[in-house]
């Protein structure tokens, strides 16, 4: 990992303004993501969690630049790519893809399987006409589905079979890096378990990165290179898998930990949890200093009023806490 | 024990694509096949109908005029001795024509200014649709009684000058004054919804993840506008474009009760009403037979509108 | 809020403006020489005198350029000075405010029996969706949006004869309590209360498949409360939007009311103006026609977010 | 034996399509005890929802019972008079529903919408009926329950607004809450808030629980018994402890292998069941879950196998499975 990381994201702020009340008379920011840094190393699986509303998803769209970012640097090949506009950065799209959330709006009902994931492969000129419909068959196969489906519209297709189609269209441009935005949350258990495996043997084969971004911990769990938590627009902490399993160090990572469920009820039931208090504040307002600090357990006088420094505690785990010490 | 993921099972079915879903929905739904059936029965009579009958809609026959309905004239005749049957079915190319061309155009500059107002947003959006909500708030009526009260007489002496200097029988025909006039202003006061529509298709599918995905493969703004935007919006047109048909043939059919619409002695339903109006104690037949076929169209487009709105939009499915 | 209102009304003036200088443009080009009219229509004996006709044209101002006699024109208005009418000679304004109570009386009680009547049979037939009894109600609703108002007037006005022999000859106005208000009354109420139905009913249907509906049910709220508590208020929000939508049906539609019933109205000063190229009581009725349909549309807008405390907080824009 | 508090036997929902009916629930029977709390478990689709709201007769249009028997006190549930039926809904069941966003009348007052259940069953007056909605609110714990009772539904954040539906649900002290995935549209720090009071309400109120949700690992922790649903049938009916120690139906067994485990290696493939559930209207005939199942043999697809009890176990423990026996065997 010493080695130069695909991508780097160097401060990233991404702040929407949006206008409240009945006649929009109230114009206010919403701070969506704030002082973002972090690399990403080619082949890895760096996993972003958090709560709804916690900018990981801010995070991932800016990165593409499909939200143009407020400030801060996405450093990809040696160029920022966070300030480049649509037409400078339609060659880069081809390196850099997403999969969505929503099976059932990630693809244009009145197309075709064949020409959704088709259309990357002509627009970008990847092959001849006359090999595309083999083209178009290799990727379906990649993902695990039959040739005959290229000729399927969407809405023939269960949840499982359209996330594999968006994937299938993710891979068609050749990226090598994939953010999967909750590629799996709205599917079964088992389909989830699927989708997984595919997701792992495509990286294996194709070398991707990914930026996977997600709130189930068990799976985070399971996949993830390294973990990103974030809460409320800013990171919280930031380290390989084991250490922020093993070890984790901000108190709302801790929290995060032992608030999800375990499938053995033995070990549930002798369980303690330690459950926080109260809501996620609002991201229009966010609290000064530590945004954590009105929940967190352990709070001091100075997370109310001065921002903790994030801040590498050793062997690359990052964390953003005061009571941490350096 | 380990579980290896299977080949999937699908059902082996000829792909079904959303329009031909949509198609087979519609037909299943009885009111809009009536409507349907409706429809192109008065397409039909349009098309074929005043070549079929055995008057002509014009030819008076003053020993038979006032009629009441037979056999040999159906539906009776008028003062001038005119076989009222013929003249209804004369009256409806007038409606399908002026409905057609009408809609046409409105739809035209409708999902024109809709289209560019959703997409760019901002000031453009803004302006479009001040300028939008403005023609809206006019009194419709009114103002395309105005505009024909006022544009009429000076076109058609324009008209009349021409013809002096050119002699070009084209400047002779009064009907495309007519039907100019009654196209242009009607156009003009039916487009805003359409813009409205459009806009707010434009609006909702623009968010879409699709279009983001699309915007996230590198496609262009002009490919992401005509494959995945255009087609998309589609279906609530449809909608649109069936009901305003439908509400296209009164409206004109009031303008010639105003004596703004088509002028006599081409037939239109609105002008037959009007005169059947004058007589109706004496002679029902007059105003009942236009004023019903009147009403069988607006309710024919009512229900296939209503029809495809169901097919289009299936509540509950994905 | 009163910031909002501010704005809003404040963007009317130039559309406003833009109205009127269409209107004005066309009776400028348009009109043909209206000093003319007035002297052809006049009895016999007044004499065509050309240079008469000069003199009074320069006393009126109309030998000046269009945007001066356009700016004339506005400044007059600002001192309330609506011009005098071409045909009469009377005040514009005396003539306005003669025939606006009638229309807007007739209007106000057209959209107060729209909504005692729509609204609980759209809500009945919703509630009863593909039942007989909501095919009866949307059929009918659908049968009175296929008969056009000037149709539906002189039917009803000569049934009622036929029917009741002896009767008056309801025309004329007494007033909102006067019994001759009654058919017009119906006459223009029938397609808002179709459109309201439909509206209403639509509504219902959706607001029944939301989930809050079930939960009602789910505490054991009786079925009477969970129609009137739990479908109705949110049902209303959508509907009070289409009442103001429906201004414009019914200025419309009072057009032709007011022909066909002899109501001193707005309506029947509009063709009488319009048949006469009286162009300052044109004018001054399109601005208020559009005036009165913007302060509609923004009552209705200031009213959604009172109706629906969601919209209070909600998020406007991007 | 503990008490029967409600008893299904034999429950078929049907969903009306082009086609003709097609079968969504087919004959399920499960039973909850006094006191207890049952979890039912199955992916989207597997028709668990459908199963309780047709207890109450809140099915949604065009689909609806087709037969069978539910018995709650003694009475069967789907022959109750309106009047009767509209006794027990809010009354004697309590139902909190998956989304609390949507669930809540969005023009109505928290307090109003608190107030129903106690104004149409103990008709109380609206004054008493809102100072008792004041007690509900905090009894789920929201601060400031005077005050919110005022407040509308889109000014509670959604934890507040699952809270709420509780204390709708459990107004009339119903003697069974019926749960739908009520933590499934929150976050996991407040799910687990959700979790713990409903827990602590049961120990407080003795009422027996139905939590219905996709998640096996939030269930462990909670239930007493859990049903795992499959295409529309029970597949496996255990305590909690043996349906974990020791899955009898190999669906249950994929699902459990399915969860990603802490004690995983790193990157290793998850175990995943193939395939996709079928659609209502295209079950397999035999048992539906052979087309995905890798110990599928022929009978599997000609006959449906029977709910029975497990060999060797206790008779509470019981597998809709015709190789329920030799899994157990493979297992140990």
């Amino acid at each position: 990992m010493g080695a130069q990381p695909l991508i780097r994201v160097e401060k990233l702020q991404k702040h929407f303004p949006i206008r409240l009340g009945a006649f929009g008379e109230r114009a206010v920011t919403v701070h969506a993501l704030d002082d973002a840094t972090f690399d990403i190393a080619e082949g890895e699986t760096l996993s972003l969690v958090g709560e709804s509303g916690c900018g990981k998803s801010t995070t991932g769209f800016a990165i593409l630049n499909l939200h143009r970012p407020t400030a801060g640097r996405v450093v990809y090949q040696g160029r920022d790519i966070a300030t480049l506009d649509e037409k400078a950065m339609r060659p880069i799209r081809r390196d850099l893809q997403i999969v969505f959330q929503d099976p059932y709006s990630t693809l244009n009902p009145r197309m075709t399987v064949g020409d959704a994931v088709g259309e990357p492969i002509l627009f970008h000129g990847l092959c001849k006409r006359s090999e595309l419909p083999h083209r178009i068959e290799r990727l379906l196969a990649d993902v695990g589905l039959p040739p005959r489906f290229a000729q399927r519209y969407p809405h023939e297709l269960s949840g499982g079979q359209r996330q594999r189609v968006a994937i299938a269209r993710a891979l068609a441009c050749q990226p090598k890096f994939i953010v999967c935005d909750e590629a799996i949350s709205a599917l079964d258990v088992s389909i989830q378990a699927q989708i997984i495996n595919l997701l792992l043997d495509l990286q294996e084969k194709y070398g991707l990165t990914y930026l996977f971004i997600a709130h189930d911990l068990a799976v985070v769990r399971h996949i993830s290179t390294r973990v990103g938590v974030m809460y409320l627009g800013r990171l919280a902490e930031l380290g390989t898998r084991d250490q922020l399993f093993g070890e984790p160090l901000h108190p709302y990572t801790k929290a995060l930990m032992s608030a999800v469920p375990e499938a053995d009820p033995v070990a549930e039931r002798n369980r303690h949890r330690q459950i926080l208090e109260g809501d996620v504040p609002s991201p229009l307002n966010p609290p000064p200093g530590c945004r954590f600090h009105t929940r967190c357990p352990i709070a001091m006088a100075e997370c109310r009023t001065i921002v903790p420094e994030w801040r590498d505690r050793g062997e690359g785990h990052f964390v953003a806490c005061h009571a941490v010490p350096a | 024990m380990a579980f290896v993921p299977m080949s999937v099972p699908v059902p082996d079915e000829a792909p079904v694509s959303l329009w031909r879903d949509a198609w087979s929905r519609l037909l299943r739904n009885r009111l809009a096949v009536a409507g349907l059936v409706m429809v192109l029965v008065l397409v039909f009579a349009a098309a074929f109908g005043p070549m079929l009958t055995p008057y002509d809609f014009l030819s008076q026959n003053l020993e038979a005029r006032n009629l009441a309905p037979s056999l040999s004239h159906w539906f009776g005749t008028d003062d001038l001795g005119r076989d009222v049957f013929s003249r209804v079915l004369y009256g409806t190319r007038t409606a399908l024509i002026v409905a057609v061309v009408v809609t046409a155009i409105a739809v035209a500059i409708g999902v024109a200014l809709g289209a560019v107002a959703g997409f760019f947003g901002g000031l453009v959006d803004r302006t479009i649709m001040w300028f939008t909500d403005m023609t809206m708030s006019v009194p419709n009526l009114l103002l395309v009684v105005v505009i024909n009260a006022s544009l009429k007489t000076p076109l058609s002496q324009w008209m009349e000058a021409r013809y002096l200097v050119t002699l070009n029988p084209f400047y002779r025909e009064t009907i495309w004054v007519d039907f100019l006039l009654v196209f242009g202003s009607m156009a003009l006061i039916s487009w805003p919804p359409y813009a409205r529509l459009v806009r707010a298709q434009v609006l909702t599918i623009r968010s879409r993840p699709y279009v983001t995905a699309a915007r996230a493969l590198g496609l262009t703004n002009r490919i992401i506008l005509i494959r995945y935007v255009v087609p998309n919006a589609l279906g609530p047109l449809i909608v649109a474009v069936s009901a305003g048909l439908g509400s296209a043939m009164v409206l004109e059919s009031a303008f010639s009760f105003l004596g703004v619409g088509v002028n006599p002695p081409t037939p239109s339903w609105g002008n037959m009403i009007s005169d059947g109006l004058r007589v109706w104690q004496h002679y029902p037949h007059l105003l009942a037979a236009p004023a019903a076929v009147l009403g069988l169209a607006t309710v024919a487009f009512s229900f296939l509108g209503d029809g495809l709105n169901d097919a289009l939009n299936p509540r509950g499915s994905k | 809020m009163l910031r909002y209102i501010a704005m809003r009304i404040l963007l009317w003036i130039p559309s406003v403006l833009l109205v009127m200088l269409g209107v004005y443009a066309l009776a400028f080009y348009g009109a043909g020489d209206p000093i003319k009219l007035i002297f052809l229509r006049a009895p016999g004996d007044v004499a065509y005198d050309p240079v008469r006709v000069e003199a009074i044209r320069e006393s009126a101002g109309l030998t000046k350029p269009f945007l001066e006699q356009f700016a004339n024109y506005l400044l007059n208005l600002l001192q309330g000075n609506f011009g005098n009418s071409l045909n009469s000679g009377r005040s514009v304004w005396a003539m306005i405010s003669a025939a606006a109570p009638v229309s807007f009386k007739l209007g106000l009680c057209a959209i107060v029996v729209t909504a005692l009547i729509a609204v609980p049979l759209g809500l009945v037939a919703g509630l009863n969706q593909n039942t007989k009894l909501d095919y009866t109600i949307l059929g009918s609703a659908l049968f009175l949006w296929a008969i056009p108002p000037y149709v539906a007037g002189p039917l009803l006005m000569v049934g009622l004869l036929l029917i009741l022999p002896g009767i008056h000859v309801p025309y004329g106005w007494g007033g909102v309590f006067d019994a001759r208000i009654i058919l017009p009354l119906v006459v223009l109420s029938f397609q808002p209360i179709a459109l309201i139905v439909r509206q209403t009913r639509a509504a219902v249907i959706e607001v029944l498949s939301e989930d809050f509906v079930r939960t009602a049910r789910a505490k054991g709220v009786p079925e009477l409360f969970v129609a009137l508590k739990h479908v109705l208020r949110p049902v209303l929000t959508p509907v009070v939007t289409q009442l103001g939508l429906i201004m414009i049906t019914i200025i419309n539609g009072a057009i032709f009311v007011e022909l066909v019933f002899g109501l001193p109205g707005l309506g029947r000063l509009t063709v009488q103006a319009l048949i006469n190229s009286d162009y300052p009581v044109i004018l001054a009725i399109t601005l208020i026609g559009s005036l009165l349909v913007m302060l509609s549309n923004l009552l209705v807008d200031v009213l959604y977010p009172l109706l629906d405390p969601r919209a209070a907080t909600s998020m406007k824009g991007r | 034996m503990s008490e029967r508090l409600l008893d299904v036997t034999d429950l078929s929902i049907e969903i009306e399509t082009r086609s003709g009916p097609a079968t969504i629930v087919a004959g399920i029977d499960l039973h909850v005890d006094k006191g207890e709390t049952l979890g039912i478990v199955g992916e989207s689709g597997c028709g668990k929802s459908l199963t309780m709201l047709s207890l109450l007769r809140l099915l949604p249009n065009k689909i609806r019972v087709a037969g069978g028997r539910a018995e709650f006190q003694g009475r069967d549930l789907l022959k109750l008079s309106r009047r009767e039926l509209r006794q027990v809904r809010g009354g004697r069941i309590g139902f909190v529903f998956q989304d609390p966003m949507t669930s809540l009348n969005p023009v109505m007052k928290i307090g109003a919408q608190l107030s129903e259940p106690l104004i149409y069953h103990r008709d109380m007056s609206r004054a008493d009926a809102w100072k008792r909605s004041g007690e509900l609110l905090r009894l789920v714990g929201i601060p400031g329950a005077e005050e919110r009772l005022h407040s509308y539904p889109h000014e509670l954040s959604g934890g507040m607004r699952q809270r709420v539906m509780i204390a709708a649900g459990l107004a009339c002290e119903p003697e069974l809450l019926i749960a739908d995935e009520p933590t499934t549209a929150l976050d996991v720090t407040i799910q687990a808030q959700i979790v713990d009071l409903v827990k602590e309400l049961r120990k407080r109120l003795g009422m027996s629980v139905v939590w219905i949700t996709h998640d096996l690992a939030l269930i462990a922790g909670l239930a007493d018994r859990i049903c795992v649903l499959y295409a529309g049938t029970v597949v496996e009916d255990a305590p909690v402890d043996q349906l974990f120690a020791t899955p009898g139906h190999p669906y249950t067994r994929g699902l459990l292998a399915s969860i990603p485990r802490v004690s995983g290696s790193t990157m290793a493939r998850l175990s995943s069941i193939g395939g996709t559930p079928p659609e209502p209207g295209r079950r397999p005939s035999g048992c539906a879950f052979a087309p995905r199942c890798p110990l599928a043999q022929e009978v599997c697809r000609q006959n449906a196998p029977a709910l029975q009890p497990m060999q060797g176990s206790s008779n509470a423990h019981r597998v809709a499975c015709h190789f329920a026996g030799r899994l157990m065997s493979e297992a140990a």
